[in-house]
């Protein structure tokens, strides 16, 4: 995998107002890099931010300070319609929801031939059928699908179609926020095992929002742990699963819960109290090992470096 | 549990084709054919829509199912009862060509008498029953039913709706009357679906200080009003469907273009509609494709109120001299002026008035199959 | 005109007006004479309290300002001028005994009775007419009546109200107390019933002083000194009248209370009148039928003539005499009158209404001297028509017909233009309903081909009808002019002031010459179809002024 | 252990525009006193059809229950009417629903909610609900309660709205709990808090509690037994370790297969091929024939009976009949079960 | 909040400000003056009479001095009623016209939800289609129709109400209902589409689940949930009944609000119209205003919307 980066999150953040005093911190000084090819997970809370992340680096959402570089392009600040559009292309996002992502009363056809649509990307209506049918196939549905509406299908057939609007355009990023999520396990291993294929064909990178952590393990190269708008710990996905670090993490991982009936029956869990952190410092993100950031205070920063070896 | 015995052969693996559980089993249709499927198979709006063809069919060939032009005055024959040939033996049914009234005086010469001064003392062609000869103490009640035709010596005519102050045939009158008031009926649905669902839509999509304006606006519009508008609108214009069509269009759109906002307003930051942002989509697609069809129910709800209101208000221009100029008429002002003589001829109202509500009941049942129709989810 | 029922010209469509203005229908029975049928006992027996209803609100209660039927007949009821109309249009003392007319004719002395009172106790003096007088000429006042009825008639009205004089210097006197002397710009042969008028009735200048710019706005506001006064008035809802205890004449008073209420739907007063509401409805043509053989069912004829105003300037075929007559002839006026007004109307032949004024010798009525004028002839119309249309040298007219837009009217309308159309050929009638002002602005502008419009009399006299068609005058605006007419006029006027007979006779001269041009088209004269309690008596229907007078009128509950 | 619901021959069909959707075809099952019953599936195989028909809230139309009988207490909840109905809702039989977003009512505040219930079936007044609403809040851990039975949904969390669904249902201390999906929306950490919680309940008051999840480990964790429903009927039943350990049913099989371990780096995951049957038209043998690679001719023709595993394990396929070839589990099943780290595996039956 | 209302106060007089210029102007085009009427004036009575109404003024100036009074609270005086106060005659009048809106407001609100829900309830069952049935006809049909049926059959056949007048309650009765047919027919079939679309949501079933009851389901649950379109549509219709109906308020004799208005326009009395248009505009405005913050009541989650835009 090259390590070119292809996405650059540099101190982004999303508040929103709530009312007059109030504002809700959703995104509260975010920095990480996406590389070129890569999966980067996501995982945290719920409620820590996460889709607000993938949203606002779409820019669903103007961010409230802090940029994104899309191959080196600010993707916020002033943009006419056509260097939006451009981005646009490039980068795309499954959501969250797949039922709700789509328009009760287009038929799958249109659905995902907006962007060619959009994007003047066929040049008639056959080549357009063409590529949608093409498009089907790659997410493993079938032509006859393109007349249907989306109330017709399954939640993972569904969360196909969304794939194949995402794919239309041809992009080089997909956000994919929760995409497996609300499946059954079966119907996740389709999705998951497609996601995976398009990226081997198509050089695609991911961003995967998740909560389901073994499955994000078995996707993605590296991954972020995020905690009320921050990011408390990033590493490749094999170190953070064998060195968590950040006490978060390690609750995290503690709580996952395994198909196995004995070993439920004497898991232990590990509870994260940020209340023991030391507050007296301001906590900063550093490299603790290669490639394994943790949000720490100089003393815990230590304190990991010691555990590690 | 099952002991049953079983072929051996039946316990062998299944020679496969390809996967068959992705095929489908429905034929794939166009939006259209699969709209009209549906809507066929609900009877309420077929009937209603056969209905409005039948009505929109009477509308065209009504004034020339008898001979009677719509402007053929004849002053002996004004305000005859409607008539119908077959029909006018029939008691209950009010086509018999006469006019019935009850009548109550001390005694029954009174009663009686009274009776013959109501009908221009034509005591031939009164038909008169005792219901109650006074001799109990209680008034007495007679009951007199006056052949008008055989007055004014009509007795070969029928005039099925009747016919009005000035002689003229109201069949006739009715159905050139429906031409006009569908027209209407058409021309307000437009406008609300046009202006008031663009207009709605873009308030509530961009939001803020666009919205801000627009609201305003409506509420500029809405406060100043609709007869200042309209009596200044006779300078400009002359009377005809082009005035109406224009006095309609002013304010006209303005519910429904609230009522979209309200929804729009629900709707714009759904998943759907912001994954066709992430495709770059612009905001007029955004507003024509995704939001427009997601409000399809009340935009259909709130034109069923529309067009009677368009129908009365056309029936107001004509009030005021800025709709259409007599001998035209449309079921609006045939009922305007019906309303008139409501206690003493009311087959002039109650005509135009039952077809309007028959035109709006099969619009409002076409309109709630059309919903259903177009809703891709009664699939299934 | 003078024409109480409406603000004078532009009456037009009186008739047909009541959306906008007052609904005459619902007059409450503009009659309702309580002569003749006195059957068992008469004189007045129940309560004497009479419930009627009122086609529109009161606008005001100031004599001077006073310009509508409604106003009219509230001043008509409360005040006392120096004169009142009695039955038949005689007329009554009021707060003058008598008077006394000067050899020359302009010289008016009138002698005021001493027991007459203000409602606030006042008596009532000459001057408080000088100061009505005055006031109602006094440009600054802003009265339309004042200088319409004064102007012409009072010594220096229109001077002084041109502000070309010192309001002084009006031709009206206070001799004394009781003696009220009135100078004439010239001799007036009816004034006497002129003073009956709303506007030449006094006013009380305390109350002026007292309430200001309230004056006459609310029941309280004004003082009274006629039979009733004021008591309540709920603008909008109705008022009621109270009798005067205080009035000159409060014996000859028998009714203790009327109640009026407004309502302007002709079939609420007739369910209002069924369920013994009110004592007495107007009909419309509709309700005629139902009532038609009822013995309390009433027709009133009135003295209000509608006809067509042929514009002559504004279309060449209008200038054409024998187009205008074809015009006129073409209309079955009977069908019209019978069928679609069917309110007891009667055909109009003529500039003057039937039974209006009669020869001051014989009795004899105008109309029947002069006989009826281009009545319905449709073989004579078609003649005619082709006729104009060779001199015109076109095969194909079309005129534009202006008139009202209420519901009564668009009939006539309709009805109108399918007559002319049928019955002359190549004509078309373009139709223009318009609300009444802009009617009136088109009028004045003369912007219009034929008008449907209408007339009522100001004052009992032929010149009331006949001097609007004189040259430039106020209210020709349709171009006519002829020398013979107007020098007629203006003899009539001038030169037999004085001598009654020869004037009659010079404006039945004048009508001939005018419908002999066909200057306008008469259509009909205007009556009211009413129901009226049987137990309602002696309310006097006049025929100017204000509509009805209830100062000698009584309830009978025996009669019933 | 005594049954407290048994649930027998259940078939629901909806009626649809274009005919009979049977989204439930014959479920049997009982559900005994302090157990819980998880049920697992495939998405649209009938679980929370199934578990609303127990609640009698099957909307009618266009749905119905065609057949069969749901005994609570030895009571047919089937032929009751609403009223009755009403009386048993929320006090014996309560219900958490899928979607937390859109159970709660957005225009009521929180603790109306869930002092509504306590209201009706508690008699209790106002103010002792307000009490116990606290302490429900507080139980499933949502900080400061008092302030929030105040606020309403929208102002909570996901998370925090899901709990809020569970303190209704749990509020009249119900006989039965159906608990459909009920931590799907939630992060680990507060999924395993959730679970706690409910297992403790479950200890003090003997509830029994229907569990419906997709996650197998939420399943391993909570549930006595499990059920497994494919296509609106179930396919096997067992205790968890039975399901777990000696999985019978091809279905389970797959389930089983599709999950990725922790430590495992397999290059694709497993997934059961093709799409369930349109329950418009089920086939007339075994539904899940079409997808499985195991399939015998007998499955297209008849739907397999239940074949009895061991006392406490059902599964209804045709592998199970005498007559049917040895077949072993996939490779990728069997690893995993090996996977598990222990004993487990021992007990092991062979085919009945 | 209190600022967005204080923001919508300052819009409201912009707006109110914006209809009188509007108005101003086009009243100045209408035909005619208001002295057309008085056709006996002389001309140099007229010019007085100008004077004393300041119509002599340039149009610019005449709108200056408007405004200037407006300001005090000065609605100037009639043309037609000489010398009465515009205030006092429109506040003599609205009385009526208020009171007979307000009552078929509420009465036909209350009446039209009812049968609105129950249609819902009962889908396609004889009571829906009969209500829908009624709704269509209580629109189709103009209500001064029922007002002539009412006034005749209940007033004069049955003699059960007064025919007309305005002196009491039992006045008001039949008024009311004619004017209510069409607030009926609105809320009726309003209520049943978004009911229908209410009781279909998961939280009617969770209030179910609970074993609430049905009139509980009914209205505690469903009907605030349903009531947002209709509180939409309120404004307008406010509008239409509370600012008078001409032919109704003959039809019944009342002294309202219509009849002065139509009236004022017949005979070109500016000061009234103006005053009228200031009333209505004002009341629209505020109507709309409320109704804007009763979304907030209603359904809480807009209240927070409300404050951002
Ligand atoms: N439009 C908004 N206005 C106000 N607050 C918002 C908005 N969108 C999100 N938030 C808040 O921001 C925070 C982060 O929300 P976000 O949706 O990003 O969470 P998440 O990590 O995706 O959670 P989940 O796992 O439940 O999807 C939450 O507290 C949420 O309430
Ligand atoms: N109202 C309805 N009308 C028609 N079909 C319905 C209706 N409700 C449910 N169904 C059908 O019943 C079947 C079972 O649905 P159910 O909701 O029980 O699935 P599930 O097992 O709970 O799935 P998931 O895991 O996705 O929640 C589905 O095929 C669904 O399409
Ligand atoms: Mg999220
Ligand atoms: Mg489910």
């Amino acid at each position: 995998m090259s390590q070119e980066k292809l996405v650059e999150i540099k101190d982004l953040k999303q508040h929103f107002k709530t009312g007059r005093n109030s504002v809700v911190k959703a995104v509260d000084g975010l920095t990480f890099d996406i590389y070129k090819g890569e999966t980067f997970g996501l995982v945290g809370e719920s409620g820590c931010g996460k889709s607000t992340t993938g949203r606002t680096i779409i820019r669903l959402y103007d961010a409230t300070d802090g940029e994104v570089l899309f191959d080196g392009e600010n993707v916020h600040g002033k943009k006419n319609r056509d260097e939006m559009k451009k981005f646009n292309q490039k980068m795309q996002m499954i959501f969250q929801d797949p039922y709700a992502s789509l328009n009760p009363r287009m038929t799958v056809e249109d659905i995902i031939a907006e962007g060619l649509d959009i994007h003047g990307l066929a040049k008639d209506q056959n080549a357009r059928k063409a590529r949608v049918q093409e498009l089907l196939e790659t997410v493993g549905l079938n032509k006859e699908h393109a007349q249907r509406y989306p109330h017709e299908f399954s939640g993972g057939q569904r969360q196909r179609i969304g794939i194949a609007r995402a794919l239309a355009v041809d992009p080089d990023f997909i956000i994919a926020d929760e995409p497996i999520s609300a499946l059954d396990v079966s119907i996740q291993a389709q999705v998951v095992n497609l996601l995976k294929k398009l990226q081997q064909e198509k050089e695609l990178t991911y961003l995967f929002i998740a909560h389901d952590l073994s499955m994000v393990k078995y996707i993605s190269d590296r991954i972020g742990v995020m905690y009320f708008g921050r990011l408390v710990e990033v590493a490749d996905s094999d170190e953070l699963y064998k060195n968590p670090m950040h006490p978060y993490t390690q609750s995290l991982l503690s709580a996952i819960p395994l198909p196995d009936p004995d070993y439920e029956r004497n898991r232990q869990r590990f509870n994260y109290d940020p209340s023991k952190h030391d507050t007296s410092e301001e906590p900063e993100f550093r490299e603790v090992n290669e490639g394994h950031w943790v949000l720490c205070t100089t003393k815990e920063f230590e304190q990991y470096k010691k555990e590690i070896k | 549990m099952a002991n049953k015995d079983y072929d051996k052969d039946l316990f062998v693996p299944l020679e496969r084709e390809d996967d068959t559980s992705e095929k489908i089993s429905r034929p794939s249709l166009t939006f259209w054919q699969d709209s009209w499927m549906r809507l066929k198979k609900n009877t309420g709006a077929l009937i209603g829509a056969w209905v409005l063809i039948i009505i929109t069919f009477m509308a065209l060939a009504g004034p020339f199912f008898n001979d009677y032009g719509f402007d053929e005055q004849n002053l002996i024959r004004s305000k005859l009862p409607p008539k119908v040939q077959g029909l006018e033996n029939i008691d209950w049914l009010p086509f018999q060509g006469t006019m019935h009234r009850t009548f109550e005086a001390e005694t029954l010469e009174d009663a009686k008498e009274d009776a013959i001064n109501r009908f221009k003392r034509d005591e031939e062609n009164i038909e008169m029953t005792v219901v109650d000869d006074g001799s109990n103490g209680g008034p007495a009640i007679v009951d007199a039913e006056f052949d008008v035709y055989a007055n004014q010596g009509f007795e070969d005519e029928y005039f099925w709706f009747g016919t009005d102050t000035l002689g003229r045939d109201q069949w006739t009158r009715v159905w050139k009357g429906t031409q006009i008031s569908l027209y209407i009926a058409v021309l307000a649905a437009f406008i609300d679906m046009v202006i008031g669902v663009a207009y709605g839509g873009i308030s509530a999509y961009y939001g803020g200080r666009v919205d801000d304006y627009m609201q305003r606006i409506i509420e500029i519009l809405i406060g100043i009003p609709n007869l200042v508008v309209v009596i200044l609108m006779i300078l400009i214009l002359s009377p005809g469907i082009l005035s109406i069509t224009i006095a309609l269009t002013i304010t006209g759109w303005i519910p429904m273009a609230r009522i979209i906002r309200g929804q729009v307003l629900k709707l714009k930051n759904q998943e759907f509609v912001l994954a066709s942002r992430t495709l770059g989509a612009s905001d007029s697609r955004i507003i024509m494709k995704q939001l427009v069809p997601n409000v399809t129910g009340l935009i259909v709800i709130n034109t069923m109120f529309t067009i009677p209101g368009a129908i009365f208000f056309e029936a107001f221009l004509s009030f005021i001299g800025l709709g259409l100029q007599p001998p035209v008429a449309s079921l609006g002002t045939l009922i305007d002026e019906g309303f008139q003589s409501l206690q003493t001829f009311p087959y002039l109202m109650i005509y135009p008035a039952i077809i309007i509500s028959l035109i709006m009941i099969a619009f409002n049942i076409v309109a709630d199959g059309l919903r259903d129709a177009f809703d891709p989810k009664m699939r299934e | 005109g003078g024409d109480s029922e409406n603000a004078g010209e532009g009456d037009g469509n009186g008739e047909t007006e009541n959306e906008n203005t007052e609904g005459e229908n619902n007059e409450g029975g503009s009659e309702g004479d309580g002569n003749g049928e006195e059957t068992k006992s008469d004189g007045p027996s129940g309560e004497q309290v009479l419930n009627l209803t009122e086609g529109a609100d009161i606008p005001t209660l100031d004599p001077s300002m006073a310009t509508d039927a409604v106003a009219f007949q509230v001043l008509g009821s409360t005040m006392e001028g120096l004169y009142r109309l009695g039955e038949k249009a005689q007329v009554k003392p009021g707060i003058a005994k008598d008077h006394e007319v000067s050899e020359d004719a302009l010289t008016w002395t009138f002698n005021l009775r001493e027991d007459a009172t203000w409602s606030n106790g006042d008596p009532v003096v000459a001057s408080d007419f000088v100061y009505a007088w005055k006031r109602a000429v006094d440009p600054e006042t802003g009265s339309e009546y004042g200088p319409y009825m004064m102007g012409g008639v009072i010594k220096n009205a229109t001077a002084i109200n041109k502000g070309e004089m010192e309001v002084d210097k009006l031709g009206v006197e206070a001799v004394d107390e009781t003696t009220l002397k009135v100078t004439l710009e010239k001799p007036i042969p009816y004034f006497e019933s002129l003073t009956a008028f709303g506007t030449f009735l006094p006013i009380n200048k305390k109350a002026v002083e007292e309430f200001g710019e309230d004056f006459a706005l609310e029941a309280g506001n004004i003082y009274y000194n006629g039979p009733f006064v004021l008591s309540e008035w709920n603008h909008g809802e109705g008022w009621t009248f109270k009798k005067n205890p205080d009035y000159w004449d409060a014996e000859t008073v028998k009714l203790e209370q009327i109640n009026f209420k407004v309502v302007k739907d002709v079939a609420t007063g007739v369910n209002l009148y069924e369920t013994d509401k009110v004592d007495a409805t107007g009909l419309s043509a509709e309700f005629v039928d139902e009532y038609r053989n009822d013995p309390n069912f009433e027709i009133n004829p009135q003295n209000v003539l509608f006809y067509f105003k042929y514009n002559q300037e504004h279309h060449e075929a209008l200038a054409n005499t024998n187009a205008r007559k074809a015009l006129t002839m073409a209309i079955d006026k009977k069908g019209l009158v019978n069928v679609i007004l069917n309110n007891g109307s009667l055909v109009a032949t003529g500039d003057i209404p039937q039974d209006f004024v009669s020869h001051p010798e014989t009795g004899e009525d105008f109309r029947e001297i002069n006989g009826d004028f281009l009545t319905h002839d449709k073989e004579k119309a078609k003649e005619l028509w082709n006729k104009a249309k060779e001199e015109l040298g076109k095969e194909e007219i079309t005129l534009e017909l202006l008139a009202g837009d209420s519901e009564t009217g668009k009939n006539m309308n309709a009805y109108f233009k399918n007559q002319w159309e049928t019955n002359l050929e190549g004509l078309t009638i373009e139709l223009k309903q318009v609300p009444f002002k802009e009617r009136l602005r088109l009028d004045t502008n003369m912007e219009y081909d034929i008008q449907f419009s209408g007339w009522g009399p100001d004052y009992l006299d032929p010149n009331t009808f006949l001097n609007m068609w004189v040259t430039g005058g106020g209210n020709n605006k349709m171009g006519y002019s002829s020398d013979e007419y107007d020098s007629l006029i203006e003899k009539a006027n001038t030169e037999y002031a004085t001598q009654p007979v020869k004037r009659f006779e010079t404006f039945l001269e004048a009508e001939k010459v005018l419908m002999n041009d066909a200057a306008i088209g008469p259509l009909y004269q205007r009556a009211s179809a009413s129901v009226w309690k049987p137990y309602v008596k002696g309310v006097i229907r006049n025929p100017m002024g204000p509509d009805f007078s209830f100062k000698w009128a009584y309830i009978n509950k025996n009669a019933e | 252990m005594e049954n407290i619901l048994e649930v027998n021959d259940l078939h629901v069909s909806f009626d649809t525009y274009g005919g009979e959707v049977k989204a439930v075809r014959g479920v049997s099952f009982e559900l005994r006193k302090g157990e819980t019953l998880a049920i697992v599936g495939e998405s649209g195989s009938g679980k929370s059809v199934t578990t609303k028909a127990l609640m009698g809230l099957i909307p009618q139309p266009p749905g119905r229950i065609k057949q069969g009988e749901v005994l609570l207490e030895g009571k047919d909840l089937t032929k009751m009417n609403e009223r009755q109905l009403q009386k048993i809702r929320g006090r014996d039989l309560s219900m958490i629903f899928q979607d937390p977003m859109t159970s709660l009512n957005p225009t009521m505040k929180v603790g109306n909610q869930i002092m509504e219930g306590l209201i009706k079936h508690q008699k209790m007044s106002r103010s002792q609900a307000k009490k116990r609403a606290v302490e429900l809040l507080e139980m499933v851990g949502i900080p400061n309660p008092k302030a929030r039975i105040n606020q309403y949904p929208h102002q909570f969390s996901g998370g925090m709205r899901q709990r809020v669904v569970i303190a209704i249902a749990l509020a009249c201390n119900p006989k039965v709990l159906i608990a459909d999906e009920p931590t799907t929306a939630l992060d680990v950490t507060i999924q395993a808090q959730i679970l706690e919680l409910m297992k403790d309940l479950q200890h003090k008051t003997e509830t029994s509690i229907i569990f419906i999840t997709h996650d197998l480990g939420v399943v391993a964790n909570v549930a006595d037994r499990v059920a497994v429903m494919y296509a609106g009927k179930i396919v096997e039943l067992g205790t968890v370790d039975d399901i777990f350990y000696n999985p019978q049913h091809p279905y389970t099989w797959g389930l089983l297969g599709s999950m990725p371990t922790l430590d495992d780096e397999e290059s694709e995951l497993f997934a059961i091929p093709g799409t369930p049957p349109d329950l418009l038209n089920p086939p007339k043998g075994d539904a899940f024939a079409a997808r499985n690679e195991y399939a015998m001719k007998i499955d297209e023709e008849e739907q397999p009976p239940f074949f009895q595993v061991s006392d406490t394990h059902y599964a209804a396929t045709w592998l199970l009949h005498e007559n049917a070839p040895k077949v072993e589990p996939p490779e990728s099943v069997q690893k995993r079960m090996q996977g598990f780290a222990n004993t487990g595996a021992s007990e092991k039956g062979d085919n009945a | 909040m209190a600022r967005y209302i204080f923001q919508r106060i300052v819009y409201m007089f912009i707006t109110m400000l914006l209809i009188a210029t509007f108005s101003f102007f086009l009243m100045k085009l209408l035909p005619g003056s208001p002295l057309m009427m008085e056709d006996k004036l002389t001309e140099e009575q007229a010019v007085i009479i100008k004077e004393k109404y300041g119509l002599n003024d340039p149009v610019p100036v005449q709108y200056v001095n408007y405004l200037a009074n407006l300001a005090q609270g000065d609605l100037g005086i009639s043309f037609q009623q000489d010398n009465r106060g515009v205030t006092k005659i429109l506040i003599e009048r609205a009385g009526p016209s208020i009171q007979l809106g307000a009552q078929a407001l509420i009465f036909g609100l209350a009446f039209g939800l009812l049968l609105g829900i129950f249609a819902a309830l009962y889908h396609n069952s004889p009571i829906d289609y009969g209500s829908t049935f009624l709704a269509v006809i209580g629109k189709s049909i103009p209500s001064f129709v029922f007002a002539g049926l009412l006034q005749y059959y209940i007033g004069v056949k049955l003699g059960w109400l007064p025919v007309a007048f305005w002196e009491g309650f039992e006045y008001t009765i039949m008024p009311t209902i004619a004017l209510a047919m069409f607030p009926i027919a609105i809320a009726a079939r309003f209520m049943r589409t978004e009911m229908l679309e209410v009781l279909g949501s998961d939280f009617i079933t969770t209030a179910r689940a609970k074993g609430v009851n049905r009139l509980g389901v009914l209205f505690k649950h469903g009907l605030r949930n349903a009531l947002i379109p209709l509180v939409t549509i309120i404004g307008p219709m406010a509008i239409a009944l509370l600012t008078g109906n001409l032919v109704i308020e003959n039809i019944f004799a009342i002294p309202g609000i219509g009849d002065t208005f139509v009236q004022a326009v017949m005979t070109n009395d500016f000061p009234i119209i103006m005053g009228f248009t200031l009333i209505t505009g004002f009341l629209f405005i505020f109507i709309i205003l409320i109704v804007d913050l009763l979304y907030g009541v209603i359904d809480p989650r807009i209240r927070l919307a409300g404050g951002e835009k």
